[in-house]
């Protein structure tokens, strides 16, 4: 098996499912690599590089370079997909469904219920998230917990290139309205990735290190803190167990009460928002259905609650990291 | 008059119906037994009608909140919407969606829609969908002279014009947005000379008139149809009711509506014409007057007759799988 | 005192706002009750009643209708804010957020924190929720778990008139932007109004019920259902303590924790949302910050995770109300 | 050449600045040192200086994400704008915003907007500020060509025809959206055209020739301070370097931008301008252009010397009191 990047396997996962399927088309800005121009074709290989060489396979039929509208983007892909095609729409930043919220949040996510039962919206929204780039308040944001809140829409945050590439194949190949958020920080992270398609099923939880003492639930880029920590206090012989719910809408809830009727101990990092945050969210579920198991109380560790800002060393500051991880674990021991 | 006797019919029976269909809820809902908000369609019967006159079960609409007369004329079932409207389980929507929401993909029919503007971005996406798929299916979104100032319908009709998408944007121009006028809401001269900036062709046409607004539904269709990409028509309408069923109109001037039912009656208007050309007796227009009025009133009896949802319908068809 | 209607005490914080301060204006639509009509001005008052008569006073230099353009209409009451004069920007239905989230969120939320503390953006967003209308899924959601979520914004859910006069102006007075939700459902609703101006303070509940055995946290049209049950049960002994917290950011939290330190149970009522909602917000708080006061599960009566239904026997089942707010205290007592 | 010669060396200063900054922050940015994604507006220096020249302190501007220039034009401090850019705790922001946020509202800048489209429906509220108080006060907005396809500026333009309100909206459009050509993303045979179409006079320039952007500047400016409603303007422009700094431009033809450079630079053009028209002499210009170096030197000193912001402002500026 190869080491491929988060950005190459979902480059080899749309790949893929277009292959397979006619009717997978892709469109956002520049997702072609910038139509219209006067030098070479697919220059830019998308915003982030995740399409980079598909328009050469696929041709600009299916590999649809859009005007900057993205309310027109997610309206047209819910329209190709309750018309039968299979869409991936690009959002390039997650901050901009500010711009395009309605045809996610009251289009496609609930036609399905308002026609009783008779509409299939097979339709991704690739989009990208996360601080740490220097990218300040517009650009830097995580808001699945908000996607995660709404009925009818499956919410996705691989946190490795393997789990990425399975999870987006899932995503294509599912019938229900997905939004697929990538880390911008985990795109030149690499895994052991198969080259050929595989599907990762939504609802499933990975636990990343195995413990007793205390559970670290983790999504998307801070899986990787947890881990790191994790590994750090094996040192002490204090025992993590992280568990990545790699969905959160369907959320995978029985694995995490498993681990907490373990360990009796509940940490959850998350960079979505310091209110109403996905981590809320499951500590709350904790607290209601494995309220016994519980010898500590629930920690969270989130950002606070400010936009993101610019400065590196506010935005280091900003981003829930190992550091408050560690000492939120040490609190409750 | 290039349409044969049948056709005439044809056309006639769509409007009676969904006129029948209007004013029948208008009187039912007096009765306080439909649930919430009903917006009636009657008065701009000749657009939805004509607009939909040429299209097939695979091509799409898209519509409004004001959606009975496009459903009715794109081929959804009466009865289906009469027990969809009353909020009954066996209703197109299974009770789920109502007036505002009323749907049936298997006529093309994407949805009313209760966001205002909500059809052109869903409309250029079916017919993206045609594009890619090369079946010479084509797309049909509805906005009022409201809606037709929100942005996303400024973006649908650009992304339309960029990708060549076989589509046609109808703006149906009834003088109002609730209670706000066109005429201070529009501050563009009119709206088909905004749609046609966008580098479409764009007709405006007097939507009271069938003929009229067929001619150019029939040229922006074709043009469509052949791949030469979207266009737009503005047709002038008039609203017989209020903006929803419930509202007073001291905002419109005493006998404006009246008015309008007198003069700018497309129904009789159409009658008028077909009877005059010769094509068409006015006793074979009252028969079908006399079959959509037993149409109606057994989809009225019927759909008040019928069973809500079961509650375990709340948590059904969120998702496929979950 | 007079008895008033939640929709006359709104009419009448408006109108004194507007006496009191020149830079006071309104706009959205047929707020001035629909300009270009052929018959009155103002006839319609506002779509809820709520701006009724106001034209008149004020001019309509002042009370501004406009297009159905939500966007623009949040963008010019964030930048006239930001200028210089105090909007209150009408949002028909919060579910419309949709099509104008971006100039809530990305831009006047974020002014003051990216602009480095020199903006300041003394907007007030007047917004209808609540299910019960049978207007089903696009006109029916409860959506202020989201903007709790936004850092920049003040988040208000006046319960009663008297509430809702006292609130609004402070929320016309503050100087930061305050989202302001009415329920459709308490716009009839009436209470004790004094006819002068009166500020209710931002981040301090409202004890509506006191009790000693069990504390329910509720809000808006919640709060009802909450004194309701809170009444029947005391016919057996149960006493129930209910908090309003009233905005929820900011958010009350002293009030709900020294609640929950007396009574050790906490049931959390919320119309929001079923996942990431502002009752699990508050349920992890309090499982964080007193776990150790928690002598049972948190219990959370929520909406189900499915859009609204239209159909009445639907809808009816779809909100939370006072059978499930009993049966969850009963659970833990 | 109506200028004095005042003037034109004020306009010439303000370009220079503009330039200078921007090519200095090019080879600083290669450096490393700066943090995060900066956009240069050199090549298109006359658009924001002729715009904003006619401007006063309580006019105010929207800005996009290249928005240096217009910041620059606007009267902001240029050393305050580097110590932002470079993540400073003195900088215009205190750091919090950086290069895609720089703001000033003591000098009528309401930011740069990372929101691609986001100034237009700002600057109306600006507008409405200005009408409502009788201040004859003006706003503009700045909007990209890609950015001018966006729902909410559509919206903007309509509101502002509706409210009649004193601002102008200026579209500059350099070609490119990212990687996209302009040409492919805007349908509309052009930019003034379809601005046109929403009812308000729309000008189409040469963004290179600081003058003709300058009258028409001025013509849109008057007439919103006259309170007769907003206008238009697109200026088309040249992009001297990438979208962003880093961008390899491949999508451009090998030589487009040494030519533009050469036979599109609007400093060139304007020197060559007022030099030949005997107002000004090139010694004049000179002597600007050392001062501005000189400038940009100690601003770039400044800023790298400069503290970052302390750890506990992270906390701060989120709201007035909570
Ligand atoms: C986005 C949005 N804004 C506002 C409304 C409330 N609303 C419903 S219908 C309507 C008027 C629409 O006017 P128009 O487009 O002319 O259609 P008509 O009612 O005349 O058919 C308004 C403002 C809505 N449903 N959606
Ligand atoms: C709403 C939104 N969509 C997309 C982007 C990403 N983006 C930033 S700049 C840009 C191109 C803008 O092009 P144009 O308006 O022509 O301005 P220019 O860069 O040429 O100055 C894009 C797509 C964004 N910042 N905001
Ligand atoms: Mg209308
Ligand atoms: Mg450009």
């Amino acid at each position: 098996m190869a080491t491929k990047s988060y950005r190459q396997a979902l480059n080899e996962a749309l790949a893929h499912e277009m292959r397979r399927d006619p009717d997978v088309v892709i469109m956002g800005e520049d997702v072609a690599g910038g139509a219209g121009g006067t030098g070479e074709v697919d220059a830019y290989g998308g915003p982030l590089g995740v399409t980079k060489g598909l328009i050469h396979e696929f041709g600009a039929g299916r590999v649809i370079d859009t005007p900057i509208t993205e309310s027109a983007i997610m309206g047209m892909a819910a329209g190709c997909a309750m018309t039968g095609l299979r869409p991936v729409a690009e959002l390039m930043f997650a901050d901009f469904l500010g711009v395009c919220l309605d045809p996610i949040y009251n289009q496609a996510a609930k036609f399905r219920y308002m026609f009783g039962g008779k509409a299939r919206t097979p339709l991704v929204v690739r989009t990208t998230i996360g601080a740490g780039f220097r990218a300040a308040a517009q650009h830097s944001q995580s808001p699945y917990h908000l996607f995660t809140s709404i009925p009818g829409l499956k919410v996705v945050l691989p946190s490795n290139a393997y789990d990425a590439k399975g999870l987006l194949i899932q995503a294509i190949r599912d019938d229900d309205p997905v939004i697929f958020l990538e880390h911008k920080l985990l795109y030149d992270t690499v895994a052991e990735v198969p080259d050929e398609a595989y599907v990762i099923p939504f609802g499933e939880a990975a636990i990343t290190r195995t413990g007793k003492d205390v559970t670290v639930v983790a999504m998307s880029r801070m899986v990787h803190f947890a881990n790191e920590v994790a590994d750090r206090l094996l040192a002490e012989r204090i025992a993590v167990e992280v568990v990545d719910p790699r969905t959160t809408s369907p959320l995978d809830l029985d694995t995490i009460i498993e681990s907490v009727s373990k360990t009796g101990r509940l940490v959850l990092i998350d960079e979505s928002a310091n209110r109403c945050s996905v981590a809320a969210d499951i500590a709350a579920l904790v607290a209601e259905h494995a309220f016994t198991a519980l010898k500590a109380p629930i920690r969270l560790v989130l950002p606070p609650h400010t936009p993101v800002p610019f400065a590196p060393i506010l935005e280091d500051a900003y981003i829930p990291g190992p550091a408050r991880l560690e000492a939120a674990i040490r609190s409750i021991l | 008059m290039q349409l044969t006797s049948d056709e005439l019919l044809r056309a006639y029976r769509t409007m009676k119906s969904i006129r029948e269909f209007e004013e029948r809820l208008h009187a039912e809902n007096a009765t306080g037994d439909i649930p919430g908000f009903i917006h009636l369609y009657a008065g701009q019967e000749a657009i939805a009608t004509a607009v939909c006159f040429d299209l097939g079960t695979r091509d799409h609409i898209g519509s409004t909140h004001r959606g009975h007369g496009h459903s009715i004329a794109k081929g959804c079932d009466i009865r289906g919407m009469m027990l969809e409207i009353f909020g009954r389980r066996a209703g197109l929507c299974g009770g789920k969606g109502g007036s505002m929401h009323i749907a049936d993909l298997d006529h093309g029919m994407l949805g009313a829609n209760a966001i205002v503007g909500g059809a052109p971005i869903l409309a250029i996406g079916a017919a993206l969908t045609s594009k890619v798929r090369g079946d010479r299916t084509v797309a049909i979104s509805f906005t009022g002279d409201g809606g037709s100032n929100q942005g996303t319908v400024f973006e649908a009709m650009n992304m339309a014009v960029v990708l060549k998408l076989p589509c046609v944007f109808v703006f149906e121009n009834n003088g109002y947005g609730e209670a706000t006028g066109a005429s201070y809401a529009v501050g563009a001269p009119s709206i088909a000379g905004r749609a046609a900036a966008f580098g479409m062709p764009a007709t405006a046409v007097d939507g009271t008139d069938f003929f009229a607004v067929h001619d150019a539904a029939r040229a922006g269709i074709a043009r469509a149809r052949n791949g030469e990409g979207p266009s737009a028509i503005e047709a002038t309408a008039v609203r017989f009711h209020g903006h929803f069923e419930g509202d007073a109109q001291r905002y419109r001037a005493r006998d404006e509506t009246a008015n309008c039912r007198r003069s700018m009656d497309c129904l009789s208007r159409f009658r008028g014409q077909v009877t005059q050309s010769g094509l068409v007796s006015p006793g074979q227009l009252e028969l079908i007057d006399a079959e959509v009025l037993a149409l109606i009133d057994s989809a009225v009896s019927g759909a008040r007759a019928a069973a809500p949802p079961a509650i375990d319908d709340l948590l059904t068809d969120v998702y496929l799988a979950y």
